[in-house]
C-alpha cells in the first residue's frame, strides 16, 4: 500500500504547487517547476517498482460517486503509461526551469502545468469510470486553458474553442462507453465491469464508443483536425506534453477499454482500430509534408504516430482474437514500445522547436536555415530526434517500427478473408508512412538547421539556456540508448504483455548475443541493435583512418557551385514547399486535389509571374466545416422564436396542450 | 569450439573485404559494357579503383556554409552501406553476421545512408543540393512499399525474414520456377534501378542540373569525401547485385559450417553470378531512356503492383 | 418558541411590510439581508424537528433540502443585490422609492416558495406558485424600459394563461380524489393522495396531468412554453434573474414532480415518463440551438436555464434510481451554479456598462478575479469536472446509454451542441483585448464563490444524509 | 344531487358555454364586451345554483363576486377604456369567423371526448366537467385568435370564467373563495395594467403586435 501513498503525496504536491502558483504572481513562479519536476520523479520511481515488481495496488476512497467511491489502482498498465507520462514531465519541468525568470512566466500558464500533469497521473491510476473520466476531462479542460494562455491571438482561440468541443465530443463517447460497460445498474468500479463483461452487441457499441473516444484525443483520421491547431497553439513545453504524452493518456484509455474490461476480443473487432491508423497514419504525414508551421508539422507527425500505434493494437487484437498470443505479443510489444518511443523523440522535437521559437520568435520554416552553426547543441538534439522519428536503425523509432513490421509480415497467417488481405496492404501503408516520415523530418532539419539563413531572425539566433539544452540532451540520450537497448525495454514489458494478451516476447537468451531482439523465434526473425551500431562505428572509424593515413589530409573552403551566376542570395535555396513539391506532384493531387498554376504575364510584360498551390482539405470539409456551418444555419432559423408577439407564443402553448390533449385521450 | 569461432570470424570477415574489393570492378565492369554497347572502346576495367585512388590524393574543397554534418556525412554512410553489404550472403549463408539482423533491418540501414546523403545534400544550401534530396525522398516514398512486399512475398514463402534462412529455404526446395518468385524479382529489379540511380529513374553518369538527382547530391563532395562517397555507391550497387542473386539465384552458397573447399567453390560461383548481372544491367540500361521525373510513380509503381500480386498468388496457395 | 415551520413564513410575511416602510434604501438591504439569514437558520432548524401530520404542511426527504436551498440562495442573493443595488442606484437606473418595493417584492416572492414548498394542499401551493410569479412579475418591471414593461406584460399574460390551467389541473385532481379520499381538505393533500393513487380513475388523473404539466411546465420553461424566460431574465434587475433561474424554476418543477409522484403511483395512466422526456429533449435542444445567436449576457444564461430544466425533466422523465438521483443532484447544482453565474454576470454588466456581449471582451485582462470566477461558473454549468453538474450528467448520460441507446445519442447531441455556444461566448467574453468603458468593480465576490466551493465539494464528495434525501425521493418518483 | 338539479346546472353550463361560441362570433368590441358581462352573470347564477344545491353558502360569496365585478364592474372600465383610447371598434382577427367556429367545435368535442365515463366517477360530474373544459379551451382560443389586447383580455377572462365554472363544480373543495378573489385581484391587474400604462400613449395603438418594436434584443435593431 505504501506505493499509492507516495504517489499520494507525489500527486498532492502537484496540487499544491498548482494552487500556490495560482496565487503567487512574478519571479515566484518558477518554483512550480522543481516541484513538478520532482513529483515527477517520485512518481516514475513509484511506477517502475509496481511495473518490475508486478504486484498491483488498489485503494479505495470514500470520495466520488455515492454508494461507489472512487476506486484507485496501479498496476503494470498504469506503471508503464506513468513511466512515459513523468518522463514527458520531468524533461518538460527541466525545460521550463530555463524560463527566463523575468519575462517569461505569466500566471495563465505556471499554475496550470503541475494540474495538467496531476490530472494525467491521476487518469492512469483511476479504476472506476467516474474517477477516470473526472481526471479525463481535467486533463483536457487543464490543456484547453494552457492553449489559450496566449489569448490576444485570435488564432490560438479558434484553436482552443474546436479543442475543447472535441474533447467534449471524445467524452461524451467515452460516457456511452464507460455507460454500455456498467450497464442500467451502474456497476461503474473496474472491478465490477470486469466481473461480468457485456454481450457482442454491447461489447461491439463500447468498442466503436472507446475507438471515438480515444481516438479524438490521439488524433485518428476524421477526429484529428483540432490537434495540429491546439498543440503549437500551447507554449512549447506544454505542446511537448500535450503531444508527446498527453496523447499517450488516449491510448492508455484505449488498451484499458479494449484489451482489459471489454473480456475476450472478437477477430473483427480489428478492423476499425487497423483501417483508421493505417490511413491516419499516411494522410497525417501527408498534411505534415505539405505543412511550412514547424509546430503544425510536428503536430501532423504525432498524428502519424498515433495512427501507427492504433495500428499495432488492431493487430494485437486480431491476433488474440485468433487464440495466437505470440503474435499479440509482438504487436502489442510493438505498441507499447512505440509509445515510449514517440513520447521520447516527439518531446525533444517539440522542445528544439520551443528553442527555435525561444532563439528565433519565428515558427515558419521559410523564415529559418542555417541555425546549425548558431544552435549547435539543439541542433544535434534535434538531428537524432529527426533521425529517431524517422524509424532509422540505431536509434528508438527503429526498434517499434521493426516489432510492428514483424507483427505484420506474420499477419498473413490469421485466418479471416479480411485480415488475411488486409495485411499486405497495412505492410505497404505502413511502408509508405516509415518513408513519408524520413523525408518529412529531413525536409525539416534541411530547411531549418541546415543551408544558409533566409531571416534577419535565424541569422542572429543563438543557442538557448543550459536547461533547455539539459532537458533535449537528456531526451537525446534516451532516444540512442532505446534504440541500443531496445530489448531489454522489451523484456521489462512482459508484465504488461503478459497482463494484456497472455504471453510475452522470447528472452535475449535464446539469439546469439545477449541483447538480440527477438520477434517470434530467433530463426524467424532478429535485429541485435548494439552488434549493428557497433560494426558501423567500428567501419566508420576504419574509414575514417584509412583514408586520413592514404589521402591529403589538406581542406579548402571555398564558395559553394552556382553554376556562374554571382547572386548568392539565400533565396535560392529550396525552401519547405519547394522540398515537398514533388510529394505533392505524386501525393497531393490524389489526397487533396492538389492543383499548381502557372500565371504568366503576356510577353514583354516585365511583371512577375505568379505560381499558386491550391490544396483541398476534404477531412476539414466534410467532418468540421459542414457540421458548423448547419448548427449555425440552423440555430439561424431557430432563432425566429425569440421574435414572436405574444399571441403567437400563445397558439405555441395551446397547440402543444392540444397534443397532449389527444394523446391522453387516444392512450389512456 | 574456438577453432570454429575463428573460422566464422575470418569467414565473415573475407566476406566483408571481398563485397568492399570486387565493388569498384563491377562498376568498372558495367562501365565497360555499356561502352562496348555504344561501340566504344570503353575505359579499362580498373579505371573505378584509379579513380578512387586519384580522388584520395586530391585536396577537398568545402563550401562555406558546409557544417559538420557534411564532412562526417560520408563515413557514416560509407559505414552503413558496407554494413548493409555485409548482412547479405554472397558466397556462404548463415555467417556470424546473419545472426545480428534480417531483411528488414537492411532496407532500414540503407534508408538510413539515404537520409544522411539526402541531409548532406541540403547542407551547403544551394538549390542543386535541394533538388537532390527533394526527389530521392520522393523516389524512397515510392520504392519502400514495394519493397516491404518483396519482403512480404519471401517471409511468406520461406517462413523467415533472414536473408541466411531464406536462401538455406531456396537451397533444399527443388528446383521450379515459381510464378510468385518471378514477379517478385521483377519487383526487386525496379527497386534496385530507382534506388542506384540507375538509367530509367536517373542517369549516374550526367551533370545536367535538371535530371540529376543522386549526382545533385553529392554535387559538392571533392577529393577524400567524393572518394568515400563513390565508394559507398558501388558498394551499395554490389548489395542490391548479391540480393537478388541470394534470394533468387541462391545455387552454389555454401552452408556456414562447410569447409574451406565448399567456400572456394561458393567464392568462384557468387563471382560468376554477379559477372552476369554486370552485364545484364548495361543492356537493360542502354535499351532504355531515361525518365521524366514525374513518370517515377508509374515505372516504381509497376513494380509496387508485381509484388502485390505475387502476395496475393501467395494467397491462393503456398506452391505458387 | 413558534415551530421553525411556522417561522419560514412568519418571518418573510413580516418583513413585506417592515421593508415597505423603510425609506432608506441601505438600511432596508441590511433589513431584508437580516429576514433571509432568519429564514435560513429556521429552515435548517426544520432538520433536527420533526413535524406532526396536518392537511396544510408537510415536510419529507422532497422539499427539506429544496427549502433548506432556497432559503439559502435567497439569502446570497440578498447579499448580492445590497452591493448591486448600490451601484444602480449611483447610475440612476433606479429611485430609492423604488427600492422599498423591491425589497417588499423580495420577500413576498420568499414568502410564496416557502408556502409553495411546504404545502401539503395542492391548492395552497397553487396559491404559493402564483403570488411568487406575480411578485417577479413586479420586479422584472420594475426598471420601467419599454423592454423590461414588454417584458413583464409577456410574462404575466403567459404566466396567468399557465397558472389558469394549472388551477384547473388541481380541480381535476380533487374532483378524482374526492371519489376516494372523500371531500374536503384531505382529498387535497399530498400524502393522502400518493397513498390513495393506485385507486384513483386513470383517465381523469391523466387529463389533470396534461394541464398541470402545461401549467406548471410554463413556470418551469420547458420548450414550448418558454417565451417569458429570456426576456423576464434579461430586463429585470440581475438578482431576480438569478432568483429566477435559482429558485422558481426548481419550485415549478418540484410541484410538476408531486404530481408525477401521484401518476407514477396508478399503474393505467399515460405514461408520463414519454412526455416529459420529449418535452424535456426538445427544450434541450432548442436552447441549445439558441444560444448561438444570443447577443445579450443575460439572455444567453436565460436559455442556458431553459436547457438544464428540459435536462432535468428529461432524467426525471427517464426515471428509475440512477436517472432521478441525477435529476435532483442536477436540480440543485444548477440552481447554485446559475445563480453564482448571474451574480459574476451582474457585475459584468456594471463593470462593462452594458449587457451586450460583442461590447464585453477581455476582462481577464481588466478584472482578473470576475474573469476567474465567470469562467468557473461557466465551466460549472457547461457540466466540466471537478463541479457538481459533471457527476449529474455522468450518471444520466451513461444510465441512459445502457437503456435507450438512441435517446442518448440526442441529449448528447444536445448537450454538446450548447457545450459548443457556452464556451464560445466564454472565450469572447474573458480572453481578447479588453474593449469598451471599464468600470472599476466594487462588489462583493463572496456569495459567488460560496457557491461554487458548494458545488465543488458537491463534485467531488456527496455527504450521506443527502445521499439518503435523493435516494428515498428517486425510489419515491418512479 | 337530484336529477333536476343537475339538469338546471347543466342548463346553465350549457348557457355559458353558447355565450363563449357568440364570444367567438363577435366583430365588434363593445358587442364582446357585453356577451361577456352576460357571461358573467351566467356564471354568477350557475355558482349560486352550485351553493344552494351544495348547500354551502360561502359559494355564494363567488357568485356576488362573479356578478359584481366581472359582471358590471369590468365591463364599464373596459367601455371606457375603449372610448378613453379611441381604441379601432372593428377587432382584427388572424383567422375568418369560420375557421375559428370549427376549431371551436372541434375542442367542445375533443372535451366531451376527453371527458368519458371510464371510472366510477359519476356522470353528472363529468358532464359539468366537460362544459367548463369547453369553456376554457374556446377561452384560450379566443385569446389566440385576436389581435387586439382588450379582446385579448376578455379571453382571458372568460378562460378564467371556465375554471370558477369548475371550481364550483366539484363538490365541497376547499379554497374555491380564496381562488376565485385571487383570479379577480389577477384581473384587476390586467385592467390596471391596461389602463395605467395608457397602452394606447405608449404604443398609440393597442395592438398587440406594436408590442414587438420594443423587444429587447431585437432582431434588426441588435
Amino acid at each position: 500500500m505504501p506505493e499509492l501513498f507516495v504517489s499520494g503525496v507525489a500527486l498532492g504536491a502537484l496540487a499544491v504547487a498548482a494552487f500556490l502558483a495560482a496565487l503567487t504572481r512574478g519571479p515566484a513562479l518558477a518554483l512550480v517547476y522543481p516541484v513538478s519536476a520532482l513529483a515527477a520523479i517520485t512518481l516514475g520511481v513509484v511506477d517502475l517498482r509496481v511495473l518490475l515488481a508486478g504486484a498491483d495496488v488498489a485503494a479505495r476512497l470514500p470520495i466520488g460517486l455515492p454508494g461507489i467511491g472512487l476506486h484507485l489502482r496501479l498496476d503494470s498498465l498504469s506503471a508503464f503509461f506513468g513511466i512515459v507520462i513523468n518522463g514527458g514531465v520531468l524533461a518538460a519541468s527541466v525545460y521550463g526551469m530555463g524560463f527566463d525568470r523575468a519575462k517569461e512566466l505569466t500566471p495563465r500558464v505556471e499554475p496550470l502545468f503541475p494540474l495538467f500533469a496531476a490530472a494525467m497521473n491521476l487518469v492512469l491510476i483511476a479504476d472506476d469510470a467516474y474517477a477516470f473520466l473526472f481526471s479525463w476531462e481535467l486533463m483536457s479542460l487543464a490543456s484547453w486553458a494552457l492553449v489559450v494562455a496566449r489569448h490576444t491571438d485570435p488564432e490560438s482561440r479558434r484553436a482552443a474553442h474546436l479543442y475543447l468541443i472535441m474533447a467534449a465530443i471524445g467524452t461524451a463517447a467515452l460516457l456511452f462507453a464507460f455507460g454500455g460497460l456498467a450497464g442500467p445498474a451502474g456497476g461503474y468500479a473496474f472491478d465490477t465491469v470486469r466481473a461480468h463483461p457485456p454481450q457482442p452487441t454491447v461489447a461491439a457499441l463500447v468498442l466503436v464508443a472507446a475507438l471515438v473516444g480515444c481516438g479524438s484525443k490521439g488524433g485518428l483520421i476524421p477526429l484529428h483536425a483540432w490537434l495540429p491547431l491546439a498543440h503549437p497553439a500551447a507554449p512549447s513545453h506544454v505542446s511537448a506534453l500535450m503531444s508527446g504524452v498527453m496523447t499517450k493518456v488516449a491510448i492508455y484509455g484505449f488498451v484499458r477499454i479494449a484489451f482489459d474490461l471489454l473480456g475476450p476480443p472478437i477477430w473483427w473487432w480489428a478492423l476499425p482500430p487497423i483501417i483508421l491508423g493505417a490511413m491516419t497514419a499516411v494522410l497525417g504525414l501527408l498534411y505534415a509534408v505539405l505543412d511550412r508551421d514547424l509546430k503544425r508539422v510536428l503536430a501532423y507527425s504525432t498524428i502519424e504516430n498515433v495512427g501507427v500505434i492504433f495500428v499495432a493494437l488492431g493487430l494485437a487484437l486480431a491476433f488474440s482474437a485468433n487464440g495466437q498470443p505470440e503474435g499479440a505479443a509482438v504487436a502489442m510489444a510493438a505498441a507499447l514500445l512505440h509509445v515510449l518511443n514517440h513520447s521520447w523523440f516527439k518531446s525533444l522535437l517539440f522542445l528544439g522547436a520551443g528553442a527555435v521559437l525561444h532563439a528565433t520568435g519565428r515558427r515558419d520554416l521559410d523564415g529559418l536555415g542555417g541555425l546549425i552553426h548558431r544552435m549547435p547543441r539543439t541542433a544535434a538534439f534535434f538531428l537524432v530526434g529527426a533521425l529517431a522519428i524517422s524509424a532509422l536503425p540505431p536509434l528508438n523509432g527503429f526498434v517499434s517500427e521493426w516489432l510492428l513490421f514483424q507483427a505484420v509480415i506474420a499477419a498473413p497467417a490469421l485466418p479471416q478473408a479480411a485480415l488475411h488481405f488486409a495485411s499486405p496492404a497495412i505492410g505497404a501503408m505502413l511502408a509508405l508512412a516509415a518513408a513519408l516520415a524520413a523525408a518529412c523530418f529531413v525536409r525539416v532539419y534541411g530547411t531549418a538547421f541546415l543551408g544558409r539563413p533566409r531571416s534577419a531572425e535565424a541569422a542572429g539566433a543563438h543557442d538557448v539556456p543550459l536547461a533547455q539544452q539539459l532537458a533535449m540532451g537528456g531526451l537525446a540520450l534516451l532516444c540512442i540508448l532505446g534504440g541500443l537497448m531496445g530489448s531489454v525495454l522489451a523484456m521489462a514489458l512482459a508484465p504488461v504483455l503478459d497482463k494484456l494478451v497472455g504471453a510475452a516476447l522470447p528472452g535475449p537468451g535464446s539469439g546469439p548475443t545477449p541483447f538480440s531482439l527477438i520477434a517470434f523465434d530467433p530463426a524467424r526473425s532478429i535485429y541485435d541493435a548494439p552488434v549493428i551500431a557497433l560494426f558501423v562505428a567500428i567501419a566508420s572509424l576504419t574509414t575514417l583512418v584509412v583514408v586520413h593515413r592514404l589521402s591529403e589530409r589538406r581542406t579548402r573552403r571555398g564558395p559553394a557551385w552556382d553554376c556562374g551566376f554571382p547572386d548568392p542570395s539565400p533565396a535560392t535555396q529550396y525552401t519547405a514547399s519547394s522540398f515537398a513539391q514533388p510529394l505533392r506532384r505524386v501525393y497531393g493531387a490524389a489526397a487533396f486535389a492538389a492543383q499548381e498554376t502557372v500565371v504568366m504575364p503576356p510577353p514583354g510584360d516585365m511583371r512577375p509571374a505568379r505560381f499558386s498551390v491550391v490544396v483541398v482539405d476534404h477531412l476539414w470539409r466534410v467532418f468540421y466545416a459542414a457540421p458548423g456551418r448547419a448548427v449555425i444555419g440552423l440555430s439561424e432559423r431557430l432563432n425566429v422564436l425569440q421574435f414572436l408577439t405574444i399571441r403567437r407564443y400563445l397558439v405555441l402553448m395551446f397547440v402543444t396542450l392540444v397534443i397532449l390533449l389527444s394523446i391522453a385521450a387516444v392512450t389512456t | 569450439m574456438t577453432r570454429d569461432l575463428v573460422v566464422q570470424f575470418l569467414a565473415q570477415g573475407a566476406q566483408m573485404t571481398l563485397v568492399l574489393l570486387i565493388a569498384p570492378l563491377a562498376v568498372g565492369v558495367v562501365r565497360r559494357v555499356k561502352a562496348r554497347l555504344m561501340r566504344r572502346q570503353g575505359p579499362p576495367l580498373l579505371q573505378a579503383y584509379l579513380d578512387l585512388a586519384k580522388l584520395l590524393r586530391k585536396e577537398s574543397v568545402i563550401a562555406e556554409g558546409a557544417s559538420w554534418l557534411f564532412r562526417s556525412a560520408p563515413y557514416l554512410i560509407f559505414a552503413l552501406t558496407w554494413v548493409a553489404a555485409a548482412l547479405v550472403p554472397s558466397f556462404a549463408s548463415g555467417l556470424m553476421f546473419n545472426w545480428a539482423a534480417d531483411v528488414v533491418a537492411l532496407v532500414a540501414l540503407l534508408g538510413a545512408a539515404r537520409a544522411l546523403l539526402a541531409l548532406a545534400g541540403m547542407d551547403v544550401g544551394t538549390s542543386f543540393g535541394g533538388i537532390g534530396s527533394s526527389r530521392e525522398m520522393m523516389i524512397a516514398t515510392l520504392a519502400e512499399p514495394a519493397m516491404m512486399l518483396i519482403v512480404l512475398t519471401l517471409a511468406i514463402a520461406a517462413g523467415t525474414t533472414r536473408l541466411a534462412g531464406v536462401a538455406d529455404f531456396f537451397i533444399a526446395e527443388p528446383f521450379a520456377v515459381r510464378v510468385s518468385m518471378a514477379l517478385s524479382l521483377i519487383a526487386l529489379v525496379i527497386v534496385a534501378l530507382a534506388e542506384n540511380a540507375r538509367i530509367p529513374v536517373d542517369n549516374p553518369a550526367t551533370h545536367l542540373e535538371l535530371t540529376m538527382v543522386h549526382e545533385a547530391m553529392v554535387l559538392e563532395y571533392s577529393g577524400r569525401h567524393l572518394a568515400v562517397i563513390e565508394a559507398a555507391a558501388a558498394l551499395k550497387l554490389v548489395l542490391y547485385f548479391s540480393l537478388i542473386v541470394c534470394l533468387f539465384v541462391p545455387f552454389g552458397i555454401a552452408g556456414p559450417d562447410a569447409g574451406i573447399p565448399a567456400f572456394g567453390l561458393g567464392v568462384l560461383a557468387y563471382l560468376a553470378k554477379l559477372l552476369g548481372l554486370a552485364v545484364l544491367l548495361p543492356i537493360g540500361e542502354t535499351s532504355v531512356a531515361k525518365m521524366r521525373v514525374f513518370r517515377y510513380p508509374l515505372f516504381v509503381g509497376s513494380a509496387f503492383a508485381a509484388a502485390a500480386l505475387a502476395v496475393f498468388l501467395l494467397f491462393v496457395s503456398k506452391g505458387f | 418558541m413558534i415551530a421553525p415551520v411556522e417561522a419560514i413564513l412568519i418571518l418573510p410575511a413580516t418583513a413585506i411590510p417592515v421593508l415597505a416602510l423603510i425609506s432608506s434604501y441601505r438600511l432596508g438591504a441590511m433589513v431584508n439581508i437580516f429576514a433571509c439569514a432568519l429564514t435560513l437558520t429556521a429552515a435548517t432548524a426544520l432538520l433536527f424537528t420533526e413535524h406532526p401530520r396536518s392537511d396544510l404542511i408537510i415536510i419529507d426527504d422532497f422539499n427539506i433540502f429544496l427549502i433548506i436551498l432556497t432559503t439559502f440562495v435567497g439569502f446570497t442573493t440578498s447579499i448580492f443585490s445590497a452591493t448591486y443595488l448600490a451601484h444602480e442606484i449611483e447610475i440612476g437606473r433606479l429611485t430609492p422609492v423604488l427600492l422599498r418595493f423591491y425589497h417588499a417584492m423580495y420577500q413576498a416572492l420568499m414568502f410564496a416558495m416557502n408556502v409553495a414548498l411546504i404545502a401539503n394542499n395542492i391548492g395552497l401551493m397553487w396559491v404559493g406558485v402564483e403570488v411568487a410569479t406575480l411578485s417577479t412579475v413586479m420586479m422584472v418591471g420594475i426598471y420601467r424600459t419599454p423592454e423590461a414593461i414588454e417584458a413583464a406584460w409577456k410574462y404575466f399574460i403567459l404566466g396567468s394563461v399557465g397558472i389558469g390551467l394549472a388551477f384547473f389541473g388541481t380541480i381535476l385532481v380533487y374532483l378524482v380524489a374526492q371519489e376516494v379520499v372523500g371531500e374536503g381538505l384531505p382529498a387535497m393533500s399530498w400524502d393522502l393522495l400518493v397513498r390513495s393513487a393506485p385507486m384513483l380513475d386513470p383517465k381523469l388523473l391523466s387529463l389533470a396531468f396534461v394541464f398541470l404539466l402545461v401549467g406548471y411546465g410554463t413556470k418551469v420553461g420547458l420548450a414550448p412554453f418558454h417565451a417569458w424566460l429570456p426576456d423576464a431574465h434579461a430586463e429585470g434587475p440581475t438578482p431576480i434573474s438569478a432568483v429566477l433561474s435559482g429558485l422558481l424554476l426548481n419550485v415549478a418543477l418540484y410541484a410538476l414532480l408531486r404530481f408525477k409522484m401521484v401518476l407514477a403511483g396508478n399503474a393505467s395512466a399515460i405514461d408520463v415518463g414519454a412526455i416529459m422526456v420529449g418535452l424535456g429533449l426538445i427544450s434541450l435542444v432548442f436552447a441549445a440551438f439558441m444560444l448561438y445567436r444570443r447577443r445579450d449576457i443575460k439572455r444567453l444564461f436565460a436559455y442556458s436555464s431553459i436547457e438544464h430544466m428540459g435536462i432535468a425533466a428529461f432524467a426525471f422523465g427517464m426515471g428509475g434510481p440512477l436517472a432521478n438521483f441525477a435529476g435532483l443532484l442536477h436540480m440543485t447544482m444548477h440552481s447554485l451554479i446559475k445563480s453564482g453565474i448571474f451574480f459574476a454576470v451582474g457585475h459584468i454588466a456594471q463593470v462593462k456598462g452594458t449587457q451586450r456581449i460583442a461590447a464585453i471582451s477581455g476582462i481577464s485582462v481588466t478584472h482578473p478575479v470576475l474573469a476567474l470566477l465567470f469562467s468557473l461558473g461557466v465551466i460549472a454549468i457547461a457540466g466540466l469536472p471537478p463541479f457538481g453538474m459533471f457527476t449529474s450528467e455522468f450518471m444520466l448520460v451513461s444510465s441512459t446509454f445502457a437503456r435507450q441507446p438512441a435517446l442518448s445519442i440526442v441529449l448528447v447531441a444536445g448537450l454538446l451542441i450548447a457545450f459548443g455556444a457556452l464556451i464560445l461566448r466564454l472565450q469572447d467574453i474573458v480572453f481578447g483585448e479588453p474593449t469598451g468603458e471599464t468600470h472599476p468593480a466594487q462588489a462583493s465576490y463572496i456569495p459567488a464563490y460560496v457557491h461554487l466551493t458548494v458545488v465543488l465539494i458537491a463534485g467531488l464528495w456527496l455527504p450521506g444524509p443527502v445521499v439518503q434525501w435523493f435516494r428515498g425521493v428517486a425510489a419515491l418518483l418512479g | 344531487m337530484s336529477r333536476l338539479q343537475f339538469d338546471v346546472a347543466h342548463l346553465l353550463a350549457g348557457g355559458m358555454l353558447v355565450l363563449s361560441f357568440a364570444l367567438l362570433y363577435q366583430d365588434r368590441i363593445i358587442a364582446v364586451i357585453n356577451v361577456f358581462a352576460l357571461q358573467a352573470i351566467a356564471l354568477s347564477l350557475s355558482v349560486a345554483w352550485q351553493a344552494l344545491v351544495q348547500n354551502a353558502p360561502h359559494l355564494l360569496v363567488t357568485a356576488a363576486i362573479a356578478l359584481v365585478v366581472k359582471g358590471f364592474v369590468v365591463p364599464f372600465f373596459l367601455q371606457r377604456i375603449v372610448r378613453a383610447l379611441q381604441i379601432h371598434r372593428g377587432i382584427e382577427q388572424v383567422i375568418g369567423a369560420g375557421p375559428t367556429m370549427l376549431t371551436g367545435l372541434g375542442l367542445v368535442a375533443l372535451s366531451i371526448l376527453l371527458v368519458q365515463p371510464v371510472g366510477e366517477v359519476s356522470i353528472y360530474v363529468r358532464e359539468d366537467l366537460a362544459f367548463a373544459l369547453a369553456v376554457i379551451l374556446l377561452g384560450l382560443l379566443l385569446m389566440i385568435t385576436r389581435r387586439n389586447a382588450v379582446t385579448q383580455v376578455i379571453g382571458f377572462m372568460s378562460l378564467e370564467n371556465g375554471l370558477v365554472l369548475a371550481a364550483t363544480g366539484a363538490k365541497g373543495m376547499p379554497l374555491v373563495v380564496e381562488i376565485s378573489v385571487a383570479f379577480s385581484i389577477l384581473i384587476a391587474f390586467i385592467v390596471f395594467g391596461v389602463f395605467v400604462f395608457r397602452m394606447r400613449e405608449r404604443f398609440d395603438t393597442v395592438d398587440v403586435s406594436a408590442l414587438d418594436r420594443f423587444r429587447g434584443e431585437r432582431r434588426d435593431v441588435a
